[in-house]
């Protein structure tokens, strides 16, 4: 059974279902109770839960990051909210250092089930400071998962996943889809990590993208159906880390041609790895190499036309995609 | 090095002495001067609100609503060649020192004739000219740089001082702490003249400061970095300018830090988009209203004759007339040009490293 | 979930009550008993320099001498099912908590029989089945873990504490500002049972505490996150073992946090690597050993009769047999097998997400 | 003229060089001073010039990198040293947030010319916590310039060069390799940033590297010499940001085959930027996909056969080579 959710509604439901089945859970967060949560995904969570499973902290994202580690290593499973992803720097010391490896120098004598989940990418006019996509940052360290979900039932299942799972867990929400519907799965819809979806089939051309660049990818492909004629394959990756390469890899052996697409800067970026992965495992298949297609080399500016210019556009992956066809740009 | 920098030698860049001369609102320091400028800042603040709703301002607005007394009071001792750093509620900051109305409005309408290009909007207004160093969107983020400022300052051997305005909110956050510290610290050797105003508004967001910490007295943080403090009503601007002086006076002989926490309330929501307050109640917002800066400033200027009923409306009438210019200004400039975003990355040869 | 996280119910992991059973220093909390495992802390420090000078030992390498009253004093509180985090100068701690020494030297050589299999090396001993969470690398970055491990501990309804061990150092650092206050504010409903144990032993590596902040009363720096306070002779275990047992019993009583600033020397350079010690002089250190924790010790036990010269070799007779053992059992302890590379970095199914 | 010097000895040149030429530069860092630095880089310095141009800092990496930002802006040009890169997230958000953005979001009213430096990377068994290799990281985000030299020679030419620019300079050293020897130029030899080196020249294949990784694919080359009659050529790429693509590609263009070698973790790193940006414009000209040779994915162990494990190894390096010559591994 499926039923008609926001993607705000989906993730909510997902923390409601773990709250209600295991104690040690807790959610934490500036805002997220008394307030009702910046993004009003937490409310009214406060009133039902409590004050010792809903948890307003104050402004110190280091420091509630770092205690929520140290309440999994007791073995609560708290979800931490990161108001936006923007502010994960001042917890970037507790998530690389402590989070992803304590399990490692302590020889396996703890784990941290733990999930970090918060606001990721920009496109609301946020400027420099609250614009980041940061899946490569995160996603570069051992010891973490990194989930980019982009449907609202992949919010909701990859949520559960990630409360389930005894790693710590980087959920990377599409911030400026929260109000977008889509089916969501009724109950136990936990969605696994590592595989990514398939959004659309196609023979032509690979469009590999996730968050919300999927969507980007679907008007293109539907632009490059149209106007040119092309097939392309849609595919969401979902998960970055641990980051399905079989997928992509099997895509390609079928169109040959791959679009990477991604919000955030090109150096070092998920589209690059995709590239390599692809040129690496694919090679004889390809017959044009892998686009990328990323957010322009610069802060993000706050006037709209300079933002929308400073992201990905449908014209860009549709061209890209023509690029790898050798057919003319539009 | 280019003066719009504010790396010329000592900060002197060549304006007059006076602040802001050439708004209506900033022309003088007079008790009815700084109503007129309070007055200004209401009015901008009430437009903005005006223009978010109606979509013309994206992104975040915070305004300064109720608070006016705070950056008005202290601003009154700023000198030039002095620096001012905030955070995102920036901006009376902006106005006060001389930024004109209606390039700070077509900022927030995200235009090319913007304070800073249209690139950075409400959270980051700049005017190096004019001494503001920056509205910065990172809670506790300018801290820290706030503090380098004052050593820039008094390594290349100026009198001048920074003006580091600080929220409640941001005081729980490391950055607070280690630039307090590193305060303190250079202030030993008199080579830290900051001046932290923590503009104690009682709530960051929707979290009351009881609900942040177990030691509400945040003047008394600073005793843990053997910074000097005090507190300060901050509704009543005349106790404020009093304050400001003094404490700015001591800075600036001393080159030792020093903090007041004023205590003021954030009429308006926190953000313009934030609808729902569960976090206080009418009562409390009615009850703050009755002590609003502006309302208590009038009263004692009618009471004690410095202003009459005729002057007011002449006050508030020019002071709308300045507002509706700067709007409609903002509203009829035009977006940078789509080149622009490629412009200031780096200082330097190449603002840009990548493709277009 | 298995035992060994220190994650089955109220941390009950089946242990006697006693501390550290089988290791010969530390089977009593008499003033004796304390002497011995004083001695045997210092023994094995002693041990491990000259480990890391003959190459040995690598990596960085941090001792304890001339602190050891202040673990051996607070660890005398311990309660099974307790907590302890420190940063990278654990040795103490795991010793006097019960890790055979004979793991921790084969942990500091690199062996798989290491306390944690080689992984960590010095700066990262665990030994969850005896309470202890764990030696970290970043200043102050253990802070807010253990913080949380505090109200974990109220949250699943036991009435066990966390020892926090922390660096005058650390507590520039922004971690330990936003932790104590959170520490504050969740004791403020009795959710936070965390003893803040400052091993201030007056420098971060070469910089002195007043080189540090402008404030040097650590204990005092508690007041900001209203926490209560005190400070204690770090060089007297029996004033130590005091005001850790009132403190304990304190917090263990109302879950308040409560902060005990131990005022220490490291006689010993900060790292093993360093040689100069521009930052102090020969004369500091050499005042400072005539409070020696363990001279101070002995002397009183000389005096007061408990021990007489016979007993006090035999005491340094066992332990330095007990030392030798260690360091022949680490010695003579294999390499961990290549394969350890790819375990433990994940929990759960795949333990490694990688090519090998 | 050149002299033979210690890498060490080369930073300490170019820093004293600039510190007498520009009084408005200063150094700031944990140790730097009184405790004549960790690493001995700036020792006797202190005692030189003094502390108000050698700051000894509390430990608070956030809070006297934020204060260098704010210096800057008002003109003076502080070098900060990190002791190490490892504690660099706890400045993340200045570096980031503020030193990167700054000037964008000011519409170009501030300049931040700020050095960052310290040294990055493994090898000395300092375990999880003080192993990271943050080129990529830092090399995401536009507004950053970010270098890594590894000759004592392009340590000084290098560090002239980020002193001197107007933009914050992440100074990422080999640290491991602070006691290595080499010829370096007199006085003001500034090299500039952007540009490649050719450490060494072949034909048949490109190994690509920098920082210490540089020596491993030298001897890499010697063995494939030696052992196979291959002849590799090396670059050392220096400069992260901003990147020379021209000199890795006309290499391929050359060779048709190439490895890329970092230490760091192979997800979004920089050898996948490196294979994404030769398939993109190499196309044609390979002959055989790009390799990488990456650390494994693990935060670094302690046993040092742990951590010789974990680190590219020159026969990892000569061996992806062999696997680009479709010839025999060994
Ligand atoms: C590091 C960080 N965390 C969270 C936020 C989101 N945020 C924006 S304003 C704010 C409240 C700040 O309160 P305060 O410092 O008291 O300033 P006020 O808004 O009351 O002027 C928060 C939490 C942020 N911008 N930065
Ligand atoms: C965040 C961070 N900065 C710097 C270092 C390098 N470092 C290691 S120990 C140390 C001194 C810490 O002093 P303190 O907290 O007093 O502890 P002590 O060594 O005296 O026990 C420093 C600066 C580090 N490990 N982490
Ligand atoms: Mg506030
Ligand atoms: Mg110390």
């Amino acid at each position: 059974m499926a039923e008609t959710k926001t993607y705000r509604e989906a993730l909510r439901d997902a923390m409601v279902h773990e709250l209600d089945r295991d104690e040690s859970v807790v959610l934490m967060g500036e805002d997220i109770g008394v307030y009702g949560g910046t993004h009003l995904i937490t409310d009214g969570l406060y009133d039902e839960y409590g004050p010792k499973r809903i948890m307003d902290t104050p402004i110190s994202e280091g420091g509630f990051t770092g205690a929520a580690i140290g309440m999994a290593m007791l073995g609560m499973r708290p979800i931490v909210e990161m108001m936006t992803w923007n502010f994960s720097f001042l917890a970037s010391d507790q998530i690389i250092q402590n989070a992803a490896k304590v399990r490692y120098f302590s020889g396996g004598q703890v784990e941290v089930p733990l999930v970090i989940r918060g606001p990721n990418g920009g496109g609301v006019q946020l400027s420099a400071q609250h614009t980041h996509s940061l899946e490569n940052l995160y996603g570069h360290f051992p010891g973490l998962k990194v989930v980019s979900p982009v449907t609202p039932n992949d919010a909701k299942g990859m949520m559960l996943t990630a409360v389930r799972d005894p790693n710590p867990v980087i959920f990377l929400e599409a911030g400026a889809l929260y109000g977008t519907k889509g089916e969501v799965g009724e109950g136990d819809n936990a969605v696994p990590f590592g595989k990514a979806r398939i959004a659309r089939e196609g023979t032509d051309v690979t469009l590999i993208a996730y968050g919300r660049q999927v969507s980007l990818c679907m008007r293109a492909a539907d632009a490059l159906e149209e106007e040119d004629g092309v097939s392309a394959e849609v595919i969401d990756l979902r998960s970055i880390r641990p980051f399905d390469e079989d997928t992509l890899v099997k895509s390609v052996e079928k169109t040959h041609r791959a679009v990477a697409v991604q919000e955030q800067w090109k150096w070092f970026g998920v589209a690059s790895e995709v590239a390599a992965i692809i040129q690496e495992q694919a090679f004889d298949y390809l017959d044009a190499p892998v686009q990328r297609v990323s957010g322009a080399e610069v802060p993000a500016p706050y006037a709209r036309n300079l933002e929308l210019a400073a992201f990905p556009s449908e014209k860009m992956v549709a061209n890209a995609a023509r690029r790898t066809l050798y057919i003319e740009e539009k | 090095m280019p003066a719009e920098n504010g790396n010329s030698e000592n900060g002197d860049v060549g304006r007059e002495e006076t602040r802001g001369e050439g708004t209506v609102a900033t022309s003088g320091n007079g008790l009815v001067d700084v109503y007129r400028e309070m007055v200004m800042v209401r009015t901008f603040e009430e437009a903005c609100q005006k223009g978010f709703r109606s979509g013309k301002i994206g992104g975040y607005l915070h305004v300064y609503i109720g608070e006016e007394a705070v950056a008005s009071g202290f601003l009154s001792a700023f000198k030039e060649g002095d620096r001012v750093i905030t955070a995102y509620r920036d901006h009376p900051h902006a106005l006060i020192l001389g930024a004109e109305p209606k390039n700070v409005m077509a900022e927030l309408y995200g235009k090319g004739t913007g304070l800073v290009k249209g690139k950075g909007g409400s959270m980051h207004l700049f005017d190096v000219e004019n001494g503001l160093m920056g509205g910065y969107g990172i809670v506790g983020g300018h801290i820290p740089l706030g503090v380098g400022m004052a050593y820039a300052q008094r390594y290349q051997g100026s009198d001048h001082i920074t003006q580091l305005y600080l929220g409640d909110g941001s005081m729980s956050n490391g950055a607070f702490h280690e630039a307090a510290n590193l305060a303190g610290l250079w202030g030993k050797e008199g080579l830290c003249p900051c001046l932290f105003i923590v503009e104690n508004n009682q709530y960051g967001m929707g979290t009351s400061v009881e609900r942040t910490t177990a030691m509400t007295d945040l003047a008394a943080k600073f005793d843990a970095y053997g910074i000097e403090n005090e507190k300060v009503d901050g509704m009543d601007v005349e106790a404020v300018m009093e304050v400001a002086q003094r404490a700015a006076d001591h800075v600036r002989e001393t080159g030792k830090p020093y903090a007041v926490e004023a205590l003021t309330y954030r009429t308006a929501s926190h953000g313009a988009a934030d609808f729902m307050e569960k976090y206080r109640t009418k009562d409390e917002v009615d009850e703050w209203r009755q002590r609003d800066p502006i309302g208590l400033l009038e009263k004692k200027l009618l009471e004690n004759g410095e202003l009459d009923e005729e002057k007011l409306e002449e006050i508030k009438g020019e002071t709308k007339e300045l507002i509706d210019d700067a709007v409609k200004f903002a509203d009829e400039s035009d977006q940078p040009d789509i080149s622009e975003l490629y412009t200031d990355v780096y200082a330097g040869e190449d603002e840009y490293l990548g493709e277009k």
